[in-house]
């Protein structure tokens, strides 16, 4: 319409079209039924105006089968709006298994971007296109939410658990990152940008900026400093749990439930180690809340998800930062 | 429900009038109904009031069943069970008070007032002393909190929300003292009668429900997981 | 003229009934019950607070009006707990069988009652296989 | 009609001390001071919306620095909530036509009616006391960790005035509701009640059941803050969001407390002015009930990105749909009400008339943000302010200024000039659909909710709507102005201006101290214009 107004966001990933239909579906329905409203309201104004108020209107108390007609015909239409939005609803929070993961950390009014080859970035994000990307995220302080626009994803960062969205961008180009949820002074200046690269340029960023070593080394270097490998040792003699293979399996607990080993347990028993301790252990390891920051505690599930199998541990994790296995379907 | 209104002047009615009766009632089984209807509304709001700390306290005990048990093991039950006694006593001696109030019994009204006025003191002087023991032993929450063992946080929590929960229960109580005591006060001067009791009635329902309050709290706070460990 | 007026006797019986339940629900928390000990302190709690309004507060007597009034805050107290607790308690469950974790959230895993977390468990055994 | 009138008591003219006003027991004077206190806090709000739009006229943050804008959207959002949406209509005009409308003398508690004026204003001042000493800066929705951590402002004393404000909204609830139960006229039954009452019945309700929540959320956020207590602090392992769940418990119903009374004031204004009875009468009464049911359902659609489960996401959704019909079915039934009707297009009709307008935007916009879908990009944008204006400003305060000129007759004696009326509800009208209407596109461009500098290319739309704001100022003080010049200069308005059924309508405008001569009896269904012929005043 006017040069200086563009009426639809960017669309740089396939989620970002289901959403647009689903808008253009409910903007269409919702048009009709302001429309219908409307033009009865003004017809039946001008039609049936008077002047003299001693006029009285006709006696009509109502329709039983009208007042069903426009509740039930509604109620069918707000059903079919909501199959189809909990359908991507769905989608939006159902990672596929494959995903090139990148942990962040929300702290006040900035955003810090960790990569598994260990680079980092304040506010700044390089995604290869085409490939679905996985951030797990937390905040440090304060309640904030990662706000992709161009990929209509969001989700709030909750201090002390983590929170996950997923993307694969299919444009090249810059995209906004807001931050979504009210957090103080310069909230609005928590903001960034996303940059979708080829997959060639990505690498060659990747490659260029290197950081003090991949995330996974940095986790292992912290394994040995804290000395958990006294109590986790690998082949189950110690203490603790091996943690080799352990990540995605289930746990049986002391308490008699069984949990998940994801990101999330696996940060809760480095900062609440008694909150779920594995059947069979004593509940003896000390707590690291407040000694480690978030992106070391991110580090150690990094290295402790990579001792999946333990033989080939270090060429694993390198195969799965640069080369990356073949993308799943292009979503 | 309303018989014509007799003359419209407010106070000067016919001696039909009884005293009590407000100038926009018509009768006083109007006024009693509506005072009645209007004690129960807010005893509705309390109830909502109350139940916003039964869901921070329900979610948190699913959360964190170890620290909810050793929370309650720091309480000291028999002083909770003697509590509640006290306070179902003074249950009793309430509904007591409305009957005698009811049948217009003045002395009797009074005595059974001042002695739930008597069993409410007992139970804040209990809890005064349940309070000076958790100040003894840091577990206020705040800067000076300490709990031994893995589970300090989450106990912090507990006693975060035991202290509002008793506290604002405490606070309920102080202002059904002072309720009773004035009510106590318009019983001696004679103002109730057969016909008219609804202000001892409707403060027997409020003192009613900080009892209810009372039977909810003692269980979910005092009796949290008591197989494990010794009793008292 | 004023409410219901019940005789003394109805009163103690009432008094003996909560300080006979006070007792019961003290002894019952020393016995180990497991997981059902919660529910039965709120039901004797439950039992208790019916007593305390049907008779002390004569609800039993009173108008039609006021026993919905009792139930309309009971029934909005249970939607405060149940609906928000329906969202604590799914956190846990995975969006799909051999799907990732939960629902995109790392939840705070707290685990939710061991039938819930068995029926989903089968669901979840299939990811680790491949 | 003789202009000048025999020198009639009336509850104007009967007291004239300051104590009358302000020990008066009398729901008409007390529907008075609330509508004082109301409109002042009206314009406070109104000034900090003022100085928002002059904010985000330009991308950078360069009007204020970024800590004022904060309080600023704050405080209008805390005034506009609680002391304007909450008690307009209930309180001013319910109190005042309650008791006309059931043939009652008063309200069941009137010593409670003025307790709750004085305790409204109690809150308003200790909250206009933490705006003057350095203003809170957390959202009016106060979301820990930062309210209770991070922020240095006046939280809790802004706390405390909420919390004391909320016992006024329990109060007038109470007393609404005994008074609906036990004192109707003779004859008057439930299905004979105008639906005004319906709808002040159904707020009551909510009012009753919701606002003690927020009173213990916000209780728990001043201990939290306070005495550093640690109910939702993260460090200790409690959640966040159990604060939004305790918060939004109360805070969407309250919306109902909002929408409900100005529905209500619309469907009378309707059914006058259109000279016949509503269309489905019932469908259009319990629908006010629905809505106050279901609404206490539907919380959690607040937070889809908050961190809740996707079952309950979907849960609440679904709920969330299903209250979404009684809303529709009064919306269709004020329309079916005007066919074959005599419509008489005086003031109050042009004001109901944009309200019908303004609503059905606002409340089709809430199928959007209804869905999971595309909630999760709408969340916290400009699409949900937008949302929520028109149905707070579009719906409610329009409804409220609808019922204000439908009532202004019997309340002052005086009748305001109907063209100025209609210019207003005009300007009011195309200042308001200029203001909210590009921030539906800046929402779903992306541009997130309560950003003091924002990207550039948003800037065409800001621009828009800061030009809106300003042409919805104008019309606002306009409605002032003619309404002041009526109680002076305005010709005297019979008893029955209007030609309305309705008890209010039997009386002396403005009505006796004590409301009727004689106790009216009713004989007869609601809004039966064609029975008989209309006592003209």
């Amino acid at each position: 319409m006017f040069p200086g107004i563009s009426l639809f966001p960017e669309r740089a990933s396939a989620l970002a079209a289901d959403v647009d239909h689903l808008y253009y579906f409910i903007t269409g329905v919702s048009a009709f039924f302001a429309l219908v409203v409307t033009i009865f309201v003004i017809y039946f104004a001008v039609k049936y105006r008077t002047s003299d108020p001693m006029a009285v209107g006709a006696r009509i108390h109502g329709s039983i089968g009208l007042e069903l007609a426009w509740s039930i015909v509604p109620f069918l239409i707000t059903m079919v709006i909501f199959v189809w939005s909990a359908n991507v609803y769905f989608d939006i929070y159902r990672p596929p298994d494959q995903t090139l993961e990148i942990y962040a950390t929300g702290k006040r009014w900035m955003w810090k971007f960790q990569h598994l080859g260990g680079q980092n970035e304040i506010n700044e994000l390089h995604v290869p296109m085409g490939r679905p990307v996985k951030i797990t995220f937390t905040s440090e302080d304060v309640l904030h939410s990662m706000f992709f626009p161009a990929f209509r994803i969001k989700a709030d960062a909750i201090p002390g658990r983590y929170s996950s969205i997923w993307f694969t961008a299919n444009r090249l180009g810059q995209f906004h990152l807001f931050c979504a949820e009210y957090c103080g002074t310069r909230h609005s200046g928590m903001v960034g940008s996303v940059f979708v690269m080829e997959p060639a340029a990505y690498q060659a960023w990747l490659t260029g900026s290197v950081g003090g070593g991949t995330l996974t080394s940095r986790g292992e270097r912290l394994f040995g400093d804290l000395a958990c490998n006294t109590c986790h040792v690998s082949d189950g003699s110690g203490r603790g749990p091996s943690l080799a293979n352990k990540f995605g399996s289930s746990e049986q607990l002391a308490s008699g439930g069984r949990v998940a080993v994801d990101e999330a347990y696996l940060r809760e028993s480095i900062l609440l180690p008694q909150a779920k301790v594995v059947a069979g252990y004593q509940p003896l390891m000390p707590t690291f809340q407040g000694l480690l920051s978030e992106e070391n505690v991110m580090a150690l599930v990094e290295y402790v998800k990579s001792l999946r199998a333990s033989s080939e541990a270090g060429s694993r994790s390198e195969a799965a930062a640069t080369t990356g296995t073949t993308p799943q379907e292009n979503r | 429900m309303a018989e014509a209104l007799t003359a419209h002047g407010d106070h000067g009615g016919p001696h039909a009038h009884h005293p009590a009766l407000q100038h926009h009632f018509d009768t006083l089984d109007q006024q009693h109904e509506a005072a009645t209807l209007g004690m129960w509304l807010f005893l509705i709001t309390e109830v909502l009031f109350f139940g916003g700390l039964f869901l921070a306290y329900m979610l948190y005990r699913v959360w964190y069943p170890e620290a909810w048990a050793e929370g309650s093991y720091q309480l000291n039950l028999t002083l909770g069970a003697i509590n509640t006694v006290v306070l179902i006593g003074s249950s009793l001696t309430m509904a007591f008070a409305v009957r005698a109030a009811q049948t217009g019994l003045r002395k009797a009204t009074v005595g059974w007032l001042i002695a739930t006025m008597l069993l409410g003191l007992t139970f804040l002087v209990i809890k005064y002393f349940e309070y000076a023991e958790k100040f003894e032993h840091h577990h206020v929450p705040g800067s000076n909190f300490s709990f031994p063992g893995p589970h300090g946080d989450q106990v912090q929590i507990y006693f975060s929300l035991y202290f509002l929960m008793t506290g604002l229960h405490a606070t309920h109580m102080l202002i059904g003292f002072g309720l009773l005591s004035v009510i106590a006060w318009m019983a001696h001067k004679g103002r109730f009668s057969e016909q008219w009791s609804t202000p001892v009635e409707i403060s027997g329902l409020y003192w009613h429900f900080v009892d209810i309050v009372w039977i909810f709290l003692f269980p979910l706070l005092y009796l949290v997981d008591r197989a494990h460990t010794p009793v008292g | 003229m004023s409410g219901h007026v019940s005789p003394k006797r109805v009163y103690y019986a009432i008094f003996g009934a909560l300080m006979v339940l006070t007792i019961v629900t003290v002894y019952v928390a020393t016995v180990n019950l497991g997981r059902l000990n919660f529910p039965v302190a709120l039901g004797i709690a439950i039992t208790k607070a019916t007593l305390v309004i049907l008779f002390f507060m004569h609800a039993k007597y009173s108008s039609r009006l006021t026993k919905l009034f009792v139930g309309t805050a009971f029934f909005f107290l249970l939607v405060l707990l149940t609906l928000t607790m329906s969202d604590y308690l799914s956190r846990g469950l995975k969006t799909y069988p051999g799907g990732a974790a939960g629902s995109g959230y790392g939840e705070r895993t707290p685990t939710p009652p061991a039938d819930l977390r068995r029926g989903k468990e089968e669901g979840g055994r299939e990811r680790t296989e491949h | 009609m003789a202009t000048t009138i025999a020198r009639r008591v009336t509850y104007l003219n009967n007291e004239h001390t300051l104590a009358s006003w302000l020990l008066t027991k009398d729901h008409k004077r007390i529907g008075i001071l609330y509508l004082i206190v109301v409109t002042t806090a009206f314009f406070l709000g109104g000034l900090f919306a003022t100085l928002v739009r002059l904010e985000l006229a330009t991308p950078a943050g360069d009007y204020v620095s970024a800590e004022t804008y904060n309080k600023l959207f704050t405080m209008h959002g805390v005034t506009m909530v609680f002391f304007v949406l909450i008690p307009a209509v209930p309180a001013i005009l319910g109190n005042f036509v309650l008791p006309l409308m059931l043939g009652a003398k008063d309200v069941a508690f009137p010593k409670i009616n003025l307790l709750s004026w004085y305790v409204f204003v109690i809150g308003f001042l200790f909250t206009v006391y933490a705006m003057v000493t350095g203003g809170v800066d957390t959202g009016w929705t106060f979301y820990t960790p930062y309210s209770s951590r991070a922020s240095n402002t006046n939280v809790v004393m802004t706390g405390i005035g909420v919390f004391i404000t909320g016992f006024s909204s329990i109060l007038t609830g109470l007393n609404f509701m005994v008074t609906i139960h036990r004192m109707r006229a003779p004859g008057l039954t439930w299905f004979r009640l105008p639906l005004f009452v319906w709808a002040l019945y159904a707020t009551s309700f909510v009012q009753i059941l919701g606002t003690p929540v927020i009173a213990i959320t916000v209780l728990a956020l001043a201990v939290e803050r306070g005495l550093h207590f640690g109910i939702f602090d993260p460090a200790l392992g409690g959640d966040p969001v159990l604060f939004q769940h305790m918060f939004w418990f109360y805070s969407h119903p309250a919306v109902y407390i909002m929408i409900l009374p100005p529905m209500g004031a619309i469907s009378e204004v309707i059914a006058t002015f259109s000279r016949k009875s509503i269309f489905g009468y019932s469908f259009v009464a319990f629908s006010s009930l629905a809505i106050a049911i279901f609404g206490f359902l539907v919380w959690a659609h607040h937070m889809f990105v908050s961190g809740i489960s996707v079952y309950s996401a979907l849960v609440f959704s679904f709920l969330t749909y299903a209250v979404a019909i009684p809303s529709a079915i009064k919306v269709f039934n004020w329309t079916a009400t005007l066919y074959r009707g005599a419509v008489w297009l005086k003031a109050p009709m042009m004001w109901a008339l944009s309200f019908i307008g303004l609503f059905l935007i606002g409340g089709l916009t809430g199928i959007f943000t209804a869905s999971l879908g595309i909630d999760v990009h709408l969340h916290d944008t400009y699409f949900v302010v937008a949302h929520f204006h028109f149905i707070m400003v579009g719906g409610a305060i329009m409804g409220y200024f609808a019922g204000l000129h439908y009532w202004w007759p019997k309340i002052t004696g005086r009748m305001y000039s109907d063209i100025w009326a209609k210019v207003a509800a005009i300007i009011v009208f195309c200042g308001f659909n200029l203001t909210f209407g590009p921030q539906f596109i800046l929402g779903y461009l992306g541009m997130p909710r309560r950003y003091w500098a924002y990207p550039p290319e948003f800037q065409t739309l800001n621009v828009l709507s800061s030009a809106g704001a300003s042409i919805l100022a104008v019309g606002y003080i306009l409605v002032g102005i003619y309404m002041v010049a009526s109680l002076f200069k305005g010709e005297i308005a019979g008893d029955n201006p209007w030609h309305a059924t309705g008890l209010e309508w039997t009386t002396q405008s403005p009505p006796l101290p004590h409301n009727f001569e004689v106790q009216p009896v009713v004989t007869e269904e609601a809004y039966e214009y064609v029975a008989r012929e209309v006592k003209v005043g």
